[in-house]
């Protein structure tokens, strides 16, 4: 884990409202494992005070990418970044995702935003490992950053894709594959968490779960950040943000 | 030209320099050990711990505020035979000092934390947290009167021979009649300010934004509140005072130790800027160097008053 | 669709919706005139009088501290016989109701003060600022101990027939006794909360940065404090709460009815943005037409605990 | 008075740590008199929360420009505005500058960055006019600001014009011109506006200072930004920022 300082290369919509953000680091960030995430501040102001936690979207060497959504005080700002202008990141932090096992086909299950947080686990997918990907509306999908072979999208309201959510998106997977012993790998809303858990354990698929919550350290040192979980509370930036979907209590 | 030095005293302890980080915010003193040596701190108070270990509050623990944050972590910890056990260990290769901030829901659990603490080589010194909730008293603050105050610190020191230091809280009337009660019952130094009590309500579940209801204010939105409290507590009182609240720079713990601090707190900056209390130190000596002043006790309540 | 209602009632006071300008932020009434017309607003708090004209504390009295200030002014006013000769007329001509806030350094001037504003026409309630030092007590707050903001409002009582508000200082250890004092007394309704205290020192020149060494935190910092202490208020009382204390915009003024106040005042937002009350207001009513709710106390006191 | 949102259409560096921020702005603030301000606030930050008090340096019909140093939070928040930014600024405030009397030539004086404050008076300022402006040292001084004609420099180190402060500019003046009734309007740091309140009394010249104290509201409604006068405690926003030098408790 560092610290340092990062210099805008681009920062462009993507869809509406999600950015790509391209940052130059000076330390290499390679070591970094599918899952992970940094800790993000931009300027110096102390409104809004805390950084934010943003799972790394893409890595090589000195270059970073994040996919961000602006939903508050902080993302507003990272939109306006420009070209040449610094923030700083705090990373790599967490646990990430374990691997699939022997004989598993990794299944990628992505609503809306939490696109960004399989992006280091998309480029690491076999020929044969698919995507979900669900959104509300046509206009939300970045399409350029889905893969173009074994993806499926949804979109709630028809606009592009399988109308429905990436229930309907596995569901249709699962049909037109047939037997395959999938390990799944989800990100998204709570509430699209909770449905693919559900999923999960009626197939009895393996199913980690990228969660979120409002951090404050980002390092463990604070206690914030915590879910429950069948084994009491535990703090999603260091016991997570990577959980076995079986742990959580919803 | 000669090294400024930067050693100061808790009552019996002395400190390479004065910028310690505050319970609550370091984890077990280990957790921004990547970014930088925690040994060049002057003291490491650790995360508050109790007789038996806690699951804390129910989530969301945090939320932020205009230039500060609420916590309900209500006091997650390991418990004190765990922290002894797994992580003393590991601190006692730190070249500091470490202090255990220590709660309980009784003044007999504080004891009990206390003897447990005061047989363990590598404790330098005791935080009594007397600002937070009891149950004895109907969930009211130890440290909000004198009397509770006093029972606490008084029960602590009968059986804890090291450094002793009272934590105060900001939410009271007056801080000089407690501050007399805790040097009564023989605390040694005092350290202020804990959080103010706070909320936050979200318009669009209409429910509090915390699970709890409530929490603790920190950052800087607090410290002209907490710069007050270290002004009147030196003022009335002989004991050494800790300085603590919103100090993210130099400038800012320079302002305390204007006032009278002896020493200073980091807690919310460690989450902003980890390496704050590193450049905090490096911040004081350039501003000693810059205003040729060998020795930080030059500095320390140096107010010149109007 | 019908027109949401916005009316709430302090007391016997009728306000048209339920947004103020705080005492001491917004002059006398007519300095913002030129950007609306201050007839929209709730009601309009003029800055604090006293019996005769008073000249302050010297300057610096502002600085800024981190989404806050510290104000020092000292409650420099015209004098309660000024303000009703040459401004009162003036104010009478705006469709709003104006409210008088008075304090005195005895409670004999405070009655006086009440007296002179009784008479006038024009002046719809007192809100008694006991949140303000004391002579005779040694620079105490009227407000700090129940003894003595009893005497306070209950002399003021005697002489005042209209509405008469009490308003509370957060320095306290627990509002409620404070709170039962002024009732006793015979306030109709509290408000709360006045500023934190706090200090701010310049590293440079080692004094004080406010010319009086010591000042009032008010603004967006205070906000989670202040939303606390209404909640707490508004639980230990039946009397209406008019909550005050870092609201910049509609979403913090929704928090604070949330937890129960049935009207707020805007402070020093009026400064940063001073079209905040309009935009106030407005927000207010698109809140409660997305939620459907055609009355304002529909919204007041309707949190959901925990 | 109005509150009005300024478009940026250009700030650049024009001497050290001196920047010139041309501004659009939707209504024409031609009714601005020489000496009155604007409040002034970048972004929607809560911090730093108070707007700033800056002088009009230059007004054309719906075209602002301010001049300013960065010295600390805010300051250095405008450094970084740049073309198409938005900022809010509320004003003409103030009172302004009185003219000079009948048969007095006007002498204005600025120290440092008071040269901000006189812009628009220098604007007016006939061809007899003068202007003294001194500074620490060249790089300090914004050249191209400052009229050719009838015009003296100074700095203290003696990189440029005259070596000493503006009242060596003064006295300088008064042995080249000789016999001349002037009318002092100056601006610059207290100790400068002493100076030459002093010079001003010596030599029973009128003297008309523009002064600067910390602001909140910049109306007259707070009470907050007042200086002692013989007359007690003035507001500087409201009954100042121009004040009669003779007026002043130093
Ligand atoms: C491990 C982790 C990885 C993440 N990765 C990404 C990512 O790659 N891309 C991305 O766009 N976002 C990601 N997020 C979420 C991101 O951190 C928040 O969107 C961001 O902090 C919002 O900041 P803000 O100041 O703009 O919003 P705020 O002004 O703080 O809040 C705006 C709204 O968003 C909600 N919100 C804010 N933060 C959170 C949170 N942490 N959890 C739930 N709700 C929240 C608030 O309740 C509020 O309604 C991640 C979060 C975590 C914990
Ligand atoms: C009527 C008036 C007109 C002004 N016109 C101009 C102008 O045209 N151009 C210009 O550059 N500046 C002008 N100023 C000064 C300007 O308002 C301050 O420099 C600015 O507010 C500093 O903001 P900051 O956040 O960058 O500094 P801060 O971070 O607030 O402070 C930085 C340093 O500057 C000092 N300082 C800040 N504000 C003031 C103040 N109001 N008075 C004295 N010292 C202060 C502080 O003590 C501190 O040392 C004017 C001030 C007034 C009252
Ligand atoms: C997340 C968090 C946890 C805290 N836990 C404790 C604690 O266990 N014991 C304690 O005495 N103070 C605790 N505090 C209070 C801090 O030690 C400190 O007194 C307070 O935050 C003010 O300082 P700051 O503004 O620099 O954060 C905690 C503060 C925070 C923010
Ligand atoms: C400059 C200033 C002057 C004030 N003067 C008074 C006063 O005369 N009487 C009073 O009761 N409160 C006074 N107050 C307190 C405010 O009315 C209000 O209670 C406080 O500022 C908190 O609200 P805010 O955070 O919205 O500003 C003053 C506040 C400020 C900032
Ligand atoms: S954010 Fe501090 S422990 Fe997770
Ligand atoms: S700044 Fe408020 S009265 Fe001048």
């Amino acid at each position: 884990m560092k610290d340092q300082v990062g210099v805008v290369l681009s920062n462009r919509e993507v869809s509406r409202d999600l950015f790509l953000l391209r940052l130059r680091v000076p330390y290499q960030m390679r070591e970094s494992r599918p899952g992970q995430f940094v800790m993000l501040k931009v300027g110096t102001s102390h409104d809004p005070l805390l950084r934010r936690p943003f799972s790394l979207f893409k890595v090589r060497e000195r270059e970073v990418e994040i996919l961000y959504k602006v939903v508050g005080k902080a993302t507003s700002m990272m939109r306006d970044l420009r070209d040449g202008d610094t923030v700083s990141l705090m990373g790599p932090l967490g646990n990430g995702f374990q691997p699939w096992g022997e004989g598993e086909t990794p299944l990628l299950v992505a609503g809306g935003i939490g696109l960004a947080g399989l992006g280091l686990l998309e480029e690491m997918l076999p020929e044969e490992g698919f995507l979900v990907a669900g959104f509300r509306t046509r206009d939300e999908a970045p399409l350029e950053l889905i893969r173009k072979r074994n993806s499926i999208i949804t979109s709630e309201d028809g606009s592009l894709g399988i109308k429905g959510t990436v229930i309907d998106g596995i569901e249709m997977l699962l049909r037109e594959v047939g037997k395959t012993k999938f390990s799944l790998f989800a990100c998204g809303s709570r509430g699209m968490l909770k449905a693919v858990s559900l999923f999960a354990r009626s197939h009895s698929t393996n199913c980690q779960l990228l969660l979120e919550s409002y951090m404050a350290c980002g390092v463990g040192a604070c206690q914030g950040c915590v879910i429950l979980t069948h084994s009491g509370y535990k703090r999603v930036c260091r016991d997570g943000p990577v959980f076995s979907s079986d742990q959580i209590v919803w | 030209m000669k090294e400024v030095d930067l050693t100061t005293e808790i009552g019996g302890l002395r400190l390479k320099n004065p910028v310690l980080v505050a319970s609550g915010t370091y984890g077990y003193g280990l957790d921004y050990r990547d970014l930088y040596d925690p040994g060049l701190l002057g003291g490491i108070i650790v995360k508050g711990l109790s007789l038996e270990p806690q699951e804390g509050n129910p989530p969301p623990r945090i939320v932020e505020t205009p230039c500060g944050m609420l916590n309900s972590i209500g006091l997650a910890n390991m418990g004190v035979k765990e922290f002894v056990k797994v992580q003393l260990p590991l601190l006692r290769e730190l070249d500091t000092h470490i202090i255990a901030n220590i709660y309980g829901k009784t003044s007999e659990e504080y004891q009990e934390v206390a003897q447990i603490l005061g047989d363990q080589e590598g404790i330098s010194a005791l935080e009594v947290n007397i600002s937070c909730p009891n149950v004895k008293r109907g969930g009211l603050l130890f440290g909000a009167e004198p009397i509770s105050a006093h029972e606490v610190i008084s029960s602590v020191r009968r059986v804890y021979k090291k450094t002793l230091i009272a934590k105060l809280t900001p939410n009271v009337t007056d801080i000089s009649p407690i501050i007399k009660a805790v040097e009564e019952g023989g605390a040694e130094a005092i350290s202020l300010i804990n959080t103010l009590r706070g909320m936050a309500v979200d318009i669009h579940t209409r429910r509090p934004k915390l699970g709890s209801g409530f929490g603790g204010l920190s950052g800087p939105a607090i410290k002209p509140i907490a710069l007050y409290f270290v002004y009147r507590a030196v003022r009335s009182t002989n004991l050494p005072v800790i300085g603590i609240g919103g100090i993210v720079d130099a400038e800012d713990a320079i302002e305390f130790f204007l006032v009278g601090a002896k020493a200073v707190q980091v807690g919310t900056a460690n989450f902003v800027n980890p390496k704050a209390p590193i450049e905090i130190i490096e911040g004081i000596r350039a501003y000693l160097e810059y205003h040729q002043m060998g020795d930080i006790k030059e500095l320390i309540n140096s107010l010149k008053e109007c």
